[in-house]
């Protein structure tokens, strides 16, 4: 049940559960791989294979989202590891860390129909057989940019902080009644 | 809506992406060293083709990888996917 | 030429219409003119009448490579108004806007100019401020510009139900231009083509211009190169609004334009439901309701250079959901017909009406918007022509501009925040 | 007595399920299945509009979204004008009327413009109407078009939803070839999905009285469907039109019903590998006078009627044909028990199956219909021997009509594929495609079912190979009974003299006559384009599916050339009518546009701030007014709090980059006016950007926070313009540069400390650190703790004022605001909004992009000539020479003091000489009432302005002329004391 812009709450059209999970922690890496790796790289889960795909070590997770960048992910309150397996201000001349946690904002979209919310909000073709089991990537959802990554039962989608609400206020739209 | 061929990210639809006008030589190092008309020329003359045209697009909602790829200006088709030359 | 009246229609009706002249002849291709226009559009035939009426001059060729009137004034928004910013632009509007008034007296065919004036609904302050400054700007050149209070605005644009006061982006006032009309697009070409082809202009249509001639030692213009053969002539106007570059390519003169496509839609027809042009500079979305009933809607032109003529998917659908927020009770009206056209943007969105630097060749070009412009560039580009020296209105359209790269920076019709 | 004309057996109607509805004021019958249209025709309603410009009376003519007649509106929830009667399905509490005429269509007043039809030709209207003026006639006339009135309400129920698809076949049609298309590419496991426009798939199969493998139509239609619904990967959507082709093979598909009731209706827009369009084909009116009266029906509409809706359309037919494909029709009629009093062949030489296959009908070979008799309904016709002229009448009740087929092109020809002319078939037929895209079946020009599937299959398993998909042995196509092939003879028009072609309809819908065309052509509008133009034809809501090629064919018939010569009018989306509302979805209301908030917004609303638009889509508190305060008293108690105490405002939206790598420093030489590679770590700099043709782009300050890493800071409503600009010219210009920008507008918020009392209040809140000038003066950071929060506390100013922007990152700047408010208190501190902050820049004569930075004023021209190294080069420093070369004067930033201290003049007025109407010499950028002066002051840029300090100047209003002395453009601690204190 999700109350919709105009108050009315109602029987949601589809079946799923949308939480808003807030911040995550976050170091936004950029530099060519051996340079970080000769910098961090023991520490860090070992670079993905494949463009927009994951590759996690325990719970904490790099994404590789771009040509020489990554995001090294994990949950809030694993920041301070984070930050300890990649201290920005160490960081050689060549290699740019820079904690970002606090500009992304993320949600759950979770259940049987999460793909079909997925499709309103984003071009996106999320088919297992194109976004598969570890996939994560920058795409666009309802105009904005935005972090889509396939998890057990569902999706994780973030956006820049500022848009949140909106975001929030969109998933509410695209489910009510 | 196009469907662009990113060099990192692959297919994806034409809102992931910023269209950045049509492709330019690199800009001189030493501009003071040309004469007025062709720098006038260089900055305000764009390729304005009807058919195949070298255009740069921003990939601003993806992996944000600026490239370069060929559209034709009347069809709309894209002739040659993404690349990294500049 | 044949008097258009309900009389010559009654006359007509005995005869079931058989006796009907032709509006123009079609007549055999010469091998020389004194002047070349190349387009058949509204300008380039605006400018043939003007020639042969203002300035002696009838020896006239029009070459066509399609149909007359298929350009940009077969596909466009049909609003006439002159409420520009720059002291640059306005007095050349407000000419043309005069012009367009005598039209249908002066070439004796109802083009249905319909004087509705049009509403800027504000929704941001800094574009308040850019239309006040429209209206101080315009009072200096004789373009009027009214502030009404929303109140009003409703009142007088009935279905404009959506931005109120809690809404996404709120209405915070309207600007009336009262100058402002519509008028039968494709009339405009027809009737200056009756008009020119009386005074002895000719139009050939399905002849396309593949090479500007040069010759002499300056390399001045010497005539163009059609799929009709070598035509002469010492003055070639090049009037092909959104195909410029492909003809001045031919000749290596290289020009500060873009070609891109602006589209537009239709609804299904309905009965009166908005009498004036409402335009909404801040979401880019202007709209007016042709006789026929069909509700005719612009929006931004689409990124990218483009000659395709069709539609933009986003850029459709921004133009519609910007409809929509302020017309909620359109969700349920129809879409029925949408098209785009082609037009050429000058580096500084300004147009270009200008001798170059091939003596004998002339260009106008740049029109975004130009369909208000038909009557004055003709008549301006005809003057430029026939005396070898810019009106006193196209002064600053003049190509000279870019060689010092200053720039008037005029926005054509409206700016999307 | 209801449903008098409805077969008592057969059909695909529900007859266990009868429904009430109104047309027009009138209850009904039907059953579940009909459409509206057979659900009249059962009831013997034939007279169902009127028609657009004569409003002559008109009936049913088609079965299907080619309906060029009756048009309603429905009344009530569903509420939607201009429909085809043919596409209106009777539901319970269906009401519905005719459009445009009044009272009724049995009786309407406009059709006195009957009488005046001969002064009404084509384009009449711009021939008179002229004097005095159109205006006297355009409210009557436009009053007298625009058929439905427009829907007044919003949805009753839901709302309308766009998604996104994608999947490897999309295919357009569910008739014979759609379904078997679709079954083969199914079962091979390719992703499909088949959408359809009718409510029932079927499409032309559903009309007919075949069987298909040895089983009804119907009973291959509903295994076929059932295998593909079981089908993974598969997609069918029922009631969905196909309404456009975009590029890259993306469709537009409207579902009218979906299946969730929250859902109004969706759109669709689809991305797939391959599109088959399998829409069938149209069939053409024939035209001949009076072919628009009641009962004049074309045949497969009456084949529909018969087979599919169990309706007899009438009860004595005469059938027109220029092909074979009526003849079947002809059969249907006798087995419904219809009398066919005449099978009228405009052909000489007819198939000897054919022939025998009428069965004692009386055949008329080589003869057409003249014209048709009646008052409202058809009574009879009169036939022509083409060969002798001699005439003969027939009575009837029914005219039954075909005029050949036309393959369906529209998504063709949208998605940009070339139409050639088909003389096998005197229509166009699919040359090449540009995109990725096929038409199979009737599409594809195969007119008898077994040519259909057999085209369907084969084109469906190469489809399979070419996306490298190996699909299972096609086998063979399904059986059909034996089929006459389909044979036509071009019949463009019935010859006839003006009054005859006067009442002889091309486009049934906008009242165009052949007559029209005639005229068109015959003063010069020849080409396809200018007789559509003049007269209108095709220009409808049908978009004249059933009577274009005629037209082309009047056109060709008058001047001799060919339709391969004359070719078609573009097609332009959408197919049908599609309601706006599907277009957007859920993108409506708080939503339409995007918007942003700090993690102070909510704290701004409680606070009573007035919120607006900011640019960048962020919403930012324009002024907090207190209980009895006017908006300038308000802006006035802000701006002093600055002047005279302490202020602070919420700063986060300002942009903020990381820029790092080896050539950061020599990256923003290139892109300030100013140096930056001589500035020590942990200072800043204001710098100005321009772009490469020398218009200024931003200004800001940007930090070195170390040895090759900076900290930018731009404008607020430019920082997306800037990352563009900056990632633009790495990538595309200095690829080779080592330069890395990390956003990090929304990591770091700031709160800015202003006003001379701002120092104590700082070291309240941050006990440890030293805030002294020396320590952190102005333009200098420092990284500390402030209320117990690591923070980055910069010596910037905005105001004029002492200031101490402090830094943290988002998630603690609500925390720190509170603690700065309650810690502030005893300093009377104010939160200030961007009108006391505008107020306060203009007092310092600071710099805002939108009033001084207008588009074409340059740093020289806004007084900050220093800001313009000597370094050899950086973006836009040749082109601002190149425009100064000249020495042309220019506007320049100058202040004002208006003669009146206490008038505030319009921002952006213009000044002219003396004050004359005539071109501006400069404008008023800003103009408000400040605090420091009690007065009003105002910047302006005036032409030559530094040369004319002291001089007075004029502003023009509209109806007055303000006097006001020019001045230096500050008006505050010019040397700068109070900002460095």
């Amino acid at each position: 049940m999700i109350p919709t812009a105009n108050g009315c709450v109602a029987e949601m059209s589809y079946d799923v559960r949308i939480e808003r999970s807030g911040i995550h922690a976050i170091i936004d890496l950029q530099g060519e791989p051996e340079r970080i790796a000769a910098w961090a790289g023991d520490a860090l889960p070992e670079f993905p294979q494949r463009p927009n795909t994951a590759s996690c070590r325990g719970d904490i997770c790099l994404f590789w989202i771009a040509a020489e960048r990554w995001l090294l992910h994990a949950a809030l309150d694993l920041e301070a590891e984070l930050l300890a397996l990649a201290p920005p201000q160490s960081a050689p001349v060549d290699v740019s860390a820079v904690l970002v946690s606090d500009t992304l904002t993320f949600f759950r979209i979770e259940g049987r129909d999460a793909e079909q919310i997925v499709a309103i909000a984003s071009p996106l073709d999320v088919h297992t057989s194109v976004f598969g089991d570890n996939a994560v990537s920058y795409t666009e959802a309802f105009g904005l940019k935005a972090l889509l990554r396939r998890i057990p039962g569902g999706f994780e989608i973030a956006v820049e902080s500022s848009f949140a609400d909106m975001l929030g206020d969109y998933l509410g739209r695209a489910t009510a009644c | 809506m196009l469907n662009i061929n990113c060099p990192f990210c692959g297919a994806r639809n034409e809102s992931e992406f910023i269209h950045g006008g049509a492709l330019k030589p690199r800009r001189s190092e030493t501009p003071q060293e040309l004469d007025d008309d062709a720098w006038i020329d260089y900055l305000t003359v764009p390729p304005n083709p009807i058919g195949p045209l070298e255009e740069r697009w921003w990939h601003v909602r993806g992996c944000g990888k600026w490239f370069t790829l060929c559209r034709d200006t009347l069809t709309h088709q894209i002739l040659q996917p993404g690349d990294d030359q500049a | 030429m044949q008097q258009y009246s309900l009389f010559s229609l009654a006359r007509n009706a005995l005869s079931h219409h058989r006796n009907w002249a032709q509006a123009w002849r079609s007549p055999e291709l010469k091998t020389r003119y004194d002047v070349i226009i190349i387009g058949a559009g509204g300008h380039g035939l605006a400018c043939a009448y003007y020639l042969a009426k203002n300035h002696g001059i009838h020896n006239v060729a029009v070459l066509e490579r399609g149909w007359l009137g298929g350009g940009n004034i077969a596909r466009n928004t049909v609003t006439i108004r002159s409420n520009y910013m720059r002291d640059e632009s306005i007095p050349f509007y407000v000419k043309s806007v005069a012009l367009y008034e005598g039209l249908t007296r002066e070439l004796n065919y109802n083009l249905m100019y319909s004087k509705r004036s049009m509403i800027d609904v504000v929704q941001t302050y800094p574009k308040l401020r850019e239309i006040k400054r429209r209206m101080m700007n315009g009072a200096l050149h004789g373009s009027t510009y009214q502030r009404i209070d929303v109140a009003e605005l409703r009142r007088r644009i009935p279905p404009l139900t959506g931005g109120g006061a809690d809404s996404r982006l709120p209405i915070i006032a309207g600007m009336v231009h009262p100058e402002a009309a519509v008028c039968r697009h494709d009339a405009v070409a027809w009737s200056f083509a009756r008009a020119a082809d009386a005074r002895g202009v000719e139009i050939h249509q399905n002849t396309a211009v593949t090479k500007l001639l040069r010759e002499g030692s300056n390399g001045e213009i010497s005539g163009v190169e059609t799929n009709r053969g070598r035509i002469n002539a010492d003055k070639v106007a090049v009037v092909v609004s959104g195909h410029t570059t492909s003809i001045t390519d031919t000749v290596g003169l290289r020009l500060p334009l873009k070609s891109f496509n602006l589209t537009a839609f239709v609804s299904e027809p309905v009965k009166p439901l908005i009498d004036v042009v409402v335009n909404c500079p801040d979401i880019g979305v202007y709209l007016s309701q042709s006789d026929k009933g069909e509700l005719v809607i612009g929006g931004a032109p689409d990124p990218g250079q483009s000659f395709r003529r069709d539609i933009k998917q986003q850029v459709f659908e921004d133009t519609v959901c910007s409809l929509l927020e302020l017309f909620p009770s359109f969700k349920r009206l129809k879409l029925m017909r949408q098209w785009g056209g082609t037009l050429d943007i000058a580096h500084d969105a300004t147009p270009i009406v200008s001798a170059t630097d091939i003596p004998g060749l002339f260009v106008s070009a740049g029109w975004w918007g130009g369909f208000k412009a038909v009557p004055a560039g003709g008549y301006t580009l005809a003057h430029l022509i026939a005396k070898n020296e810019p009106h006193p209105l196209i002064v600053p359209f003049s190509l000279q501009r870019f060689k010092r790269l200053e720039f008037i920076l005029e926005a054509g019709t409206t700016t999307v925040t | 007595m209801s449903n008098q004309y409805r077969q008592p057996d057969g059909g695909l109607i529900d007859r266990s399920q009868l429904i009430e509805f109104r047309f027009n004021g009138k209850s009904y019958q039907g059953y579940r299945g009909d459409s509206l249209a057979a659900a009249l025709l059962a009831n013997g309603v034939c007279l169902t509009a009127r028609s657009f410009k004569y409003h002559r009376p008109r009936g049913i003519i088609g079965a299907g979204y080619e309906e060029p007649a009756s048009l309603v509106e429905l009344v009530g929830d569903e509420e939607s004008g201009n429909q085809p009667i043919t596409r209106v399905m009777i539901r319970p509490g269906l009401s519905a009327r005719s459009v445009n005429c009044w009272p009724s269509p049995q009786f309407d007043l406009m059709a006195v413009n009957q009488l005046f039809a001969r002064l009404l030709p084509a384009a009449f209207y711009y021939k008179t109407f002229k004097w005095p003026h159109w205006k006297l006639y355009e409210p009557s006339i436009r009053r007298a078009a625009g058929l439905a009135t427009a829907p007044a309400r919003c949805l009753h129920r839901g709302h309308y939803e766009t998604r996104h698809a994608h999947c490897d076949v999309l295919i357009a049609g569910a008739g014979p070839a759609g379904l078997l298309a679709a079954l083969h590419a199914g079962r091979s496991g390719a992703r499909v999905i088949l959408a359809d426009d009718g409510v029932e798939p079927g499409g032309s199969l559903l009309n007919q009285r075949v069987t298909v493998d040895n089983k009804s139509a119907r009973a291959w239609i509903d295994a076929v469907v059932a295998e593909l619904d079981a089908l993974p990967g598969f997609t069918r959507l029922a009631e969905a039109s196909v309404w456009a082709y975009r590029e890259d093979n993306l469709l537009m598909i409207n579902q009218r019903t979906p299946r969730e009731d929250s859902i109004f209706q969706r759109g669709w827009r689809v991305r797939a590998k391959r599109v088959v369009i399998a829409c069938g084909a149209l069939e053409r009116n024939l035209v001949f006078a009076n072919n628009d009266r009641p009962g004049v029906m074309l045949a497969s509409a009456v084949q529909a009627y018969l087979n599919r809706f169990a309706v007899r359309p009438g009860r004595r037919a005469v059938v027109f044909t220029n092909n074979s494909g009526a003849y079947a029709v002809a059969a249907d009629l006798r087995a419904n028990g219809i009398d066919v009093a005449a099978m009228v062949d405009s052909r000489a030489r007819i198939d000897a199956a054919l022939r025998d296959g009428l069965a004692g009908t009386p055949l008329f070979a080589n003869h057409v219909i003249e014209t048709t008799h009646g008052r409202g309904r058809v009574n009879g016709v009169t036939l022509r021997d083409n060969a002798s002229g001699e005439k003969r009448r027939l009575d009837c009740d029914l005219v039954v009509v075909s005029g050949g087929w036309n393959p369906n092109l529209h998504l063709f020809s949208q998605a940009r594929g070339r139409l050639e002319w088909n003389a096998e078939i005197a229509s166009y037929s699919a040359a090449e495609a540009i995109q990725q895209c096929l038409c199979i079946g009737a599409a594809a020009s195969h007119f008898t079912l077994s040519q259909v599937f057999a085209d369907a299959l084969a084109r469906a398993q190469e489809l399979l190979t070419a996306l490298e998909i190996d699909a299972p042995q096609a086998g063979n196509p399904p059986q059909c009974d034996a089929e006459v092939d389909y044979a036509i003879e071009p019949l463009w028009h019935v010859a006839g003299d003006q009054r005859l072609a006067a009442k002889s309809f091309i486009d049934v819908q906008n009242d165009v006559t052949l007559a029209d065309v005639q005229l068109a052509i015959r003063e010069g509008f020849g080409t396809v384009e200018h007789v559509k133009r003049y007269t209108t034809a095709g220009m409808g809501i049908d978009q004249g599916k059933t009577g274009n090629l005629n037209v082309v064919g009047a056109i060709a018939g008058a001047t001799g050339a060919t339709p391969a010569e004359i070719g078609t009018t573009t097609f332009r989306s959408p197919y049908v009518p599609i309601e706006f509302g599907v277009l957007t979805g859920i993108r409506e209301e708080s939503v339409y546009l995007p918007y942003r908030h700090t993690p102070l917004t909510a704290w701004h609303k409680a606070s009573g701030a007035c919120i607006y638009e900011a640019g960048a889509r962020w919403r930012r508190p324009g002024y907090y007014p207190q209980a009895g305060e006017s908006f300038q008293q308000t802006v006035n108690r802000e701006s002093l709090a600055v002047r005279e105490g302490v202020g602070v405002y919420d700063g986060a939206p300002l942009g903020k980059f990381e820029i790092k790598g080896r050539d950061a420093a020599r990256f923003l030489d290139t892109l300030y006016t100013n140096r930056f590679a001589n500035l020590q770590r942990g200072r800043g700099r204001y710098g100005i950007m321009l772009s490469d043709d020398g218009m200024i782009l931003d200004d800001g300050v940007s930090f070195k926070l170390a040895d090759h890493h900076y900290l930018m800071s731009t404008s607020t409503g430019n920082a997306d313009r800037i990352n563009q600009h900056m990632e633009f010219f790495l990538q595309t210009h200095r690829p080779d540069w080592q330069v890395r920008i990390t956003t990090v507008t929304t990591q770091w918020a700031n709160a800015t400390l202003c006003g001379p009392r701002a120092r104590e209040l700082a070291q309240l809140l941050a006990p440890g650190a030293d805030l002294s000038n020396e320590a952190l003066p102005f333009m200098a950071m420092l990284e500390t703790e402030v209320a117990g929060i690591p923070a980055r506390i910069c010596r910037v100013s905005f105001t004029g004022e002492l200031s101490f922007e402090i830094n943290v990152w988002s998630r603690h700047f609500a925390s720190l605001w509170e603690r700065i408010m309650a810690a502030g208190e005893t300093f009377g501190i104010m939160p200030i909004g961007s009108e006391a902050n505008h107020v306060l820049r203009v007092e310092k004569g600071f710099l805002s992009l939108g009033h001084e930075v207008d588009g074409t004023a340059d740093p020289y021209d806004l007084g900050l000539g220093w800001i313009m190294s000597d370094k050899p080069d950086y973006l836009g420093k040749r082109a601002v020479q190149i425009r100064r070369a000249g020495g042309e004067p220019r506007r320049e930033l100058v202040g004002l003091l208006i003669e009146d201290p206490q008038r505030l003049v319009e921002e952006s007025a213009p000044i002219t000489p003396q004050g004359r109407r005539e071109a501006s010499e400069g404008f008023v950028s800003a103009c408000v009432w400040s605090v420091v002066q009690q007065r009003s002051i105002a910047l302006a840029l005036l032409l030559d302005g530094r040369q004319r300090i002291g001089e007075t100047v004029y502003i023009r209003m509209q109806d007055e002329v303000i006097r006001a002395e020019v001045t230096r453009p500050c008006f505050h601690d010019p040397d700068g004391k109070r900002l460095r204190g």
